[in-house]
């Protein structure tokens, strides 16, 4: 098993699915012992994930460059190391026996599966199937530790906080229902929800990731709605999942695309065994997506590809038509060009980098007849990523989509915590890195635009917010727009480094809020709080690192993420002036988010109790719930450290995703495969020398400067209005009531969702009831009695004719019946005579025969 | 004209005599006498034909048993009228025609029958030198060594003989040997079930009392 | 037919067989009728008896075959006399023809 | 063939004289025995001091009484019964050897067929109680084929008893198997065999109507049973018959059990010698052994006769069925599976002679 050990990811996936079916077996009758099956469950995942993620680090070349000390010199052994998908596929058709481990010392090619749909369009590089498999890589192997860990943590963090579940009777005191305890149902949903996460995390292809995605949906319907007596938790729940269909609608479209193009929906390159002419097993490596859209430095005979292409290889090959004949025509001849209507697709097997320039006073052009290539429509390119950042807007709540997650409170609070932390928005983000280089530049400007939306809109109504776990919500929010801002502005390593010390303080604070709301016993209202500090100290320590980490303080986890954010938006509002809006919101946002989150802390725990019957009921939580703070808290703090710690950017979570980057997004010399939109932004935020002309000093320097300025103001707004009280909140809301009310009300998204949405919705259900009462049901009703009248004459008919032909026979047979009942005398004497007749005539018949015959 | 003949053609047609008195008369009880001539009759037959085994077993069940029964049955339900039930002179009639048509048929085809299709068997003129009853038992415990083989086989023989010097099994005969082990045991077991159903069958319907409970005082 | 053989057992087995049947038809008395199976029983059993000893082929057969039949014999006399005791106890009568609700 | 034939007519004659006689012979002793056992001197003056005579006498007055048939009798029937009955009894001794192949009738199955025709001996009874059109009769007919036809399956099965342990139905065999000292009497043969024979002699009592079993003719409460209605010679017939039977019973239980013919004091091979050289000699001295041990058992007949007190029919029927159809089935299974057990579980013990049956049959001689 361990030449491959991606198995062993494989494993850990399939572990919460073993429990998750054991609970739903029998888990109604096992009480607490289902709560520790799912969480040995999950637990033993991440011991798995854990082993997974030791033997993976020898291949990230991490340690090589940790040792080296600086990170910048890293980057020459980087790019042989990565040499990018489409020079694997180019490799591989000459010397075809090489063994997966000698063909890449970089990446690790843990990765397998089957392909259990087959679908064989014929074309060439198009006879490929839906795909069930696996593929780790570096952000594969991130993504586990950090989900199964944190995962792990919230579950034994549920056994405790679940715990009332486990009576007989429950009072729901919001539904005002008795009911029975649902404690083993929450854990089934709970592993269900875990194994969809990993299984998203694992799949190596976009269908597989979707059927994760929509398990995903499904498990956070359920356990939004897990208290359905609640009008309130159904409603929510509703919410989730038809808001999420919508992003789904959209991501399923791109799929759909391309897959019609590309014939695969499989994203980096996987190894097919095949037997070749001489009948013995050969690897072939089958091109995934990228190596399909993007064009490869080498054709696939390994030779370089012609320098005319300089300019498009590792980018979309724009093409447009020569002749004015039907264009997409395969006879048609390209002409490459920059701002062409079409994209090549380097889907043939076998292609020569020759093909692709005729020289025939033209510059470069090929004809896919020659080629054996197919070209797609740019803007069917651009739909698609559309498309799927759409889905993954759905799930990570972005700009237009983001009105469920805030609902989704009504969940249990450790749900809220995976889902916000580790599994479902996590999803989100995780794809647009995941599929990250199949976004033409359109796409990453719109994905830049709507986390930066979603980053400002969400935080600024998390300034007003009074449910603890809002707030958290709305900054859960906000902190996905960072991630998302950060890989539209292509600093891929900030948004999903972002993401991973994210998880962990999002996790933190969630869990401490469920803490204090278990210790106020459901009370959620943080203005009936006040001055729980010294009723559970252990709860506010660690929200207080949670809330320091999330504000970005120096030191803690946020810190570096943060920075990498502003760093990566800093240099792509240099490069692209006119989008300078991506880098202020951030930068005033980061100010909101200390803000809020102080208040939040400070509400809770300092000043006045303002509602004594809460504070007297107040407690500290037992064990199981704190002793997974206390771990959160410590990783907050660590996650993101480095050597030296205080240098924010040596950061060794970012330098091993560093290495983990795409190929396309390296800015190094000779890497001829770079992103030309993107390349720029990344050369001038590793190498800002290379750009003398810029008048503005090093970039980290001055983004982490703002960001932290920024941090500092929002922070002592909240210290002086609601620590030392200079500052009356009462008096600001009235003051700026109409905007208080305009955040309070969320900027009126329900509402307008209610006027653009449901009433639209409601008034075509209602024209569509007349349709169907008058007109569907009028023609229903038409065919209905003409029926009755053709059936009338048809029964005239029967009864009349062929009634009348069976009565005939049947009174005919009755005559004779009552004819040969004569016979039938009932006297066995009788019967006797007529036996012995019988045999006589048989055996006189018999006998004349025998006499015939001799 | 031996003596055997004689005694044939005497028992003989004094069974056929019987039997046919057994139709003619009209008396019950007399029907069942001429009955038992018959069935002796049928026995004494058996034993001019040598078959002694066969005769003591005639005389035996059907004499001694059946007859008895038969004999039981009617003293139970011979009450006056019964007796002489009477049949109609048309029944009488087509009955006779139908008798005498059957019988013509049966002895013509007795009479033109040529047996020579079956197998030709020298036979010792005096019968008890052929038969003895250790050959039937052994048959009817499913030796299939003891019998010719034949037609009429009743079950197929599983396998030949086994010799006495080597355990070996010979080879099964040509013609399949008829092993009567389980028409035996057949036999048997409706024997019980006839016991049993005869037995429900005429119990007799009591009516149970059914005795009111005093009331207590 | 000057020597005794087959032929002349089997015609009087013949006879057996055929008051027999004559009997069971003209019978009233349900005992009557019993008895004339018990005569065709016998005609059969004649018939057996009669080949066991005249053919060398049905030695054994032949008697085994008759003792069948009369051990068959006597169960199915049983049978029947039960049936007829039940017939009476419903009827009070032997008489066959009162059992007419088979009549078409 | 023929003179077989002539051999039977002699036998024929012969037996019918002797049951006749034995009858004759059998009333007296009857006679005798009763007033003995009443504390009575019986018959003492027809014929000498001990009324030889009387049974001759009685024979003489039947002959001479008026033949009376009832007016609503049935006339065929009424005559036939006693011949019928006495045709049964008599039949039976056609295949009973009174000494070695000194028999009527070479018999293979000389058992079964004695069993057969003595159960034919019934009919007589039936008819004689049905065809006297009296009650009493009719009553005495019903008990009589009750009785006889349900005595007749206990008493069958003790019967195969012995025949198991001898492997043939040839009373000769049988016979001559326990020849030799008593022991080889099949009566000592095992414990089977040994009840076997009380059971065998219980049911043949019955069979043959004799006391405590005699319900067909229950003085006390049908006047005289079946024969209510007879007188002379008809009546004498059915005493004939009666005695006959019981001799015949007796017959087979000395042959089955009690060493035949055979004295059971001399040893086989002197029986052996004396056989082959003069033959007369054993042929006498073996009919009289033979006929005294039956007369011995018809005796022990009379006693029981005598001494008990006569059964209700129902106990009659419950003795059958409750008790001896029972005792006779364990016993019939335990005889057979005897001699499977008994070499395995006692290896080199006594070993039962359990014979195989000779070749069939000695030639007569």
């Amino acid at each position: 098993m361990l030449e491959n050990p991606g198995w062993l990811f494989v494993g850990a996936t399939l572990l919460p699915l073993v429990s998750f079916l054991l609970l739903l077996i029998g888990g109604r009758h096992w009480g607490r012992a289902a709560g520790w099956i799912a969480t040995a469950a999950i637990g033993a995942a991440f011991v798995l994930s854990l082993i997974g993620a030791t033997l993976y680090l020898p291949y990230s070349g991490w340690f090589a460059h940790h040792h080296h000390g600086h990170h910048h010199s890293a980057g020459h052994e980087k790019h042989e190391q990565h040499a990018g998908p489409a020079q694997k596929a180019g490799h591989e058709h000459d010397h075809e026996h090489v063994t997966l481990a000698q063909r890449e010392p970089g990446v690790p090619p843990w990765q397998g599966g089957l392909i259990w749909a087959k679908v064989s369009t014929g074309e060439p590089g198009q006879a490929t199937g839906l795909r069930l498999g696996f593929y780790v890589d570096g952000l594969t192997v991130a993504m586990f530790v950090m989900i199964t860990l944190v995962a792990t943590l919230i579950h034994i963090f549920s056994t405790g906080y679940m715990a009332e579940e486990l009576q007989d009777e429950v009072h729901d005191h919001q539904a005002h229902v008795v009911r029975a305890g649902r404690y083993p149902r929450f854990f089934t949903y709970m592993s269900l929800f875990c194994f969809s996460m990993l299984n998203l995390v694992l799949a190596d292809n976009l269908f597989q990731i979707f059927i994760s995605w929509e398990l995903v949906g499904i498990c956070s319907y359920l356990l939004i709605g897990y208290y359905y007596e609640r009008r309130s938790a159904s409603n929510a729940a509703n919410k989730a999942f038809i808001t999420n269909r919508v992003g789904d609608a959209g991501f399923i479209i791109g799929a759909a695309i391309l897959w019609t193009y590309c014939g695969t929906l499989t994203l980096p390159d996987t190894v097919r065994e095949q037997r070749n002419a001489k009948g013995e097993v050969v690897r072939v490596v089958e091109p995934g997506l990228f190596s399909r859209l993007r064009m490869p430095a080498t054709d696939s005979h390994g030779t370089p590809l012609p320098a005319q292409l300089d300019e498009y290889i590792g980018n979309f090959a724009r093409v447009e038509p020569i002749s004015e004949r039907s264009s997409g025509d395969a006879a048609t001849r390209y002409r490459f060009s920059s701002s062409g209507p079409y994209v090549l697709l380097f889907t043939a097997d076998h292609f020569h980098g020759e093909d692709l320039v005729l020289d025939d006073g033209i510059s470069a052009s090929t004809s896919p007849s020659a080629t054996g290539l197919s070209v797609m429509p740019y803007w069917a390119l651009v739909l698609a990523g559309i498309g799927v950042f759409l889905g993954c807007v759905g799930k990570s709540a972005q700009f237009p989509l983001h009105v469920w997650l805030p609902d989704a409170m009504e969940g249990p609070t450790p749900v809220s915590a995976l889902i916000h932390a580790a599994t479902m928005v996590a999803a989100g983000v995780y794809l647009v890195g995941r599929a990250f280089p199949m976004f033409t530049s359109e796409v990453l400007l719109v994905i830049a635009y709507v986390g930066a939306i979603t980053l400002f809109v969400a935080a600024t109504i998390a300034l007003v917010q009074t449910d603890i776990k809002k707030v958290l919500a709305y900054s859960t929010v906000s902190q996905l727009g960072f991630m998302m801002l950060a890989l539209g502005v292509g600093g891929w390593i900030a948004g999903l480094f972002h993401l991973l010390t994210h998880a962990f303080f999002k996790a933190l604070l969630f869990l401490g809020s469920g803490s204090v709301i278990h210790g106020c016993h459901h009370e959620q209202d943080m203005m009936k709080m006040g001055g729980l500090y010294d009723k559970m100290k252990i709860t506010a320590l660690t929200m207080l690192v949670g809330v320091l980490a999330i504000a970005g303080a120096p030191l803690f986890s946020g810190w570096y993420s943060k920075d990498a954010i502003m760093v990566s938006a800093l240099s792509f509002v240099v490069h692209y002036p006119q989008h300078m809006l991506l880098f202020l919101l951030p930068l005033i946002t980061v100010a909101m988010t200390a803000f809020y989150m102080f208040r939040l802390w400070y509400l809770t725990f300092t000043g006045e109790p303002r509602d004594e019957h809460v504070y007297e009921h107040a407690h500290e939580s037992p064990a199981v719930m704190t002793v997974p703070l206390i771990v959160l808290a410590f990783f907050s703090v660590t996650v993101a450290w480095g050597w030296p710690p205080w240098d924010a950017h040596a950061s060794a979570l970012e330098h091993y995703l560093d290495h983990e980057m795409p190929i396309y997004l390296h800015p190094d010399p000779d890497n001829r495969q770079v992103d030309k939109f993107l390349a720029p932004v990344r050369k001038y935020a590793e190498q800002p020398e290379a750009f003398p002309n810029v008048q503005l000093p090093e970039p980290h320097a001055l983004a982490g400067l703002l960001a932290l300025l920024s941090a500092g103001i929002g922070f002592l707004l909240a210290t002086t209005v609601y620590y030392w009280g200079y500052l009356d909140p009462e008096g600001t809301r009235q003051q700026f009531a109409s905007v208080y009310d305009f955040l309070w009300e969320k900027w009126h998204f329900d509402e307008l969702y209610r006027w653009i949405a449901v009433r639209p919705a409601l008034v075509l259900a209602r024209v569509c009831r007349w349709f169907d009462l008058n007109v569907i049901d009028g023609l229903v009703d038409g065919s209905a009695r003409a029926t009755v009248r053709v059936s009338q004459w048809d029964g005239k008919f029967d009864l009349g004719i062929i009634d009348g032909l069976v009565n005939l026979t049947a009174d005919v047979i009755y005559a004779v019946g009552a004819w040969l009942r004569n016979v039938q005398t009932g006297f066995l004497r009788n019967y006797v005579l007529f036996l012995a007749l019988a045999a006589v005539g048989i055996f006189a018949l018999v006998s004349y025969i025998l006499a015939l015959v001799g | 004209m031996s003596v055997g003949d004689i005694l044939f053609w005497i028992v003989g047609l004094m069974t056929a005599l019987c039997a046919v008195m057994v139709v003619v008369t009209q008396h019950i009880v007399r029907c069942a006498i001429w009955l038992l001539f018959t069935l002796a009759g049928t026995a004494g037959l058996f034993f001019l034909l040598g078959l002694d085994f066969l005769g003591a077993t005639q005389l035996f069940v059907y004499v001694g048993g059946t007859l008895v029964l038969v004999i039981f049955g009617v003293m139970l339900t011979a009450t006056g009228p019964f007796l002489q039930l009477r049949a109609g002179a048309g029944e009488w009639a087509i009955a006779i025609i139908v008798g005498l048509l059957l019988y013509g048929l049966i002895a013509l085809s007795w009479l033109f029958a040529d047996w020579s299709k079956l197998p030709e068997s020298a036979l010792p003129d005096d019968p008890r030198q052929m038969y003895h009853t250790e050959q039937l038992g052994r048959a009817l415990l499913g030796d299939t060594s003891v019998q010719p083989a034949s037609e009429l086989a009743g079950v197929p023989g599983s396998l030949g003989a086994a010799d006495k010097a080597s355990g070996k099994l010979q080879e099964p005969p040509k013609r399949q040997a008829s092993a009567f082990l389980l028409p035996f045991e057949i036999v048997s077991v409706h024997l019980l079930v006839v016991l049993i159903g005869a037995a429900y069958l005429a119990r007799a319907k009591r009516k149970r009392v059914v005795v009111a409970p005093r009331e207590s005082l | 037919m000057n020597n005794v053989g087959l032929t002349q057992y089997l015609l009087i087995g013949a006879v057996l067989f055929v008051s027999g049947v004559v009997c069971m038809a003209i019978k009233r008395n349900a005992i009557g009728v019993l008895m004339g199976v018990e005569l065709v029983l016998n005609g059969a059993t004649v018939n057996f008896a009669a080949f066991a000893r005249f053919h060398d082929a049905f030695r054994v057969e032949g008697q085994i075959f008759a003792l069948f039949t009369i051990v068959l014999a006597a169960a199915e006399a049983a049978i029947a006399l039960a049936i007829v005791l039940n017939f009476y106890n419903n009827y009070l009568t032997v008489d066959v023809d009162s059992a007419e609700e088979l009549r078409g | 063939m023929s003179i077989q034939l002539i051999i039977l007519l002699i036998a024929a004659i012969v037996l019918v004289t002797f049951v006749a006689l034995s009858a004759i012979f059998f009333i007296w002793l009857e006679r005798k025995v009763a007033g003995r056992i009443q504390d009575r001197l019986g018959p003492t003056r027809t014929g000498g001091k001990f009324g030889w005579l009387q049974t001759v006498a009685d024979g003489i007055k039947l002959l001479a009484k008026e033949d009376i048939i009832p007016a609503n009798a049935d006339q065929f029937l009424f005559r036939l019964g006693p011949y019928l009955a006495f045709t049964g009894s008599f039949l039976a001794y056609l295949a009973l050897p009174f000494s070695r192949d000194v028999v009527a009738l070479q018999m293979n199955i000389a058992l079964f067929f004695m069993l057969a025709v003595m159960a034919t001996e019934v009919f007589g009874v039936i008819l004689a109680g049905y065809g006297s059109g009296s009650k009493w009769a009719l009553f005495g007919g019903m008990r009589e084929a009750a009785q006889v036809v349900s005595y007749e399956v206990p008493m069958a099965l003790c019967v195969l008893i012995p025949v198991l342990t001898a492997g043939t139905l040839n009373l000769n065999v049988i016979s001559q198997q326990q020849a030799g000292l008593f022991w080889n009497w099949y009566i000592f043969h095992d414990p089977f065999t040994f009840l076997a024979f009380w059971t065998y002699f219980t049911c043949a009592t019955a069979s043959c109507k004799r006391a405590p079993f005699d319900l067909a003719e229950a003085e006390s409460e049908l006047v005289a049973g079946f024969h209510t209605e007879y007188s002379g010679l008809r009546w004498s017939f059915f005493f004939m018959a009666e005695y006959g039977s019981m001799f015949a019973v007796s017959g087979i239980a000395t042959m089955l059990f009690l060493g035949g013919w055979h004295t059971g004091v001399i040893p086989a091979t002197i029986s052996e010698w004396i056989y082959e050289n003069l033959w007369p000699v054993y042929v006498v001295v073996s009919v009289l052994v033979f006929i005294t041990k039956c007369w011995i058992l018809v005796f022990i007949m009379m006693w029981v006769r005598w001494t008990l007190p006569r059964l209700r029919i129902d106990q009659v029927m419950t003795t059958c069925l409750k008790y001896l159809l029972p005792i006779a089935c364990v016993l019939l299974l335990g005889a057979s599976v005897l001699p499977l057990v008994w070499h395995t579980v006692f290896p080199g013990w006594v070993k039962l002679p359990f014979r195989n049956p000779p070749a069939y049959p000695a030639a007569p001689r």
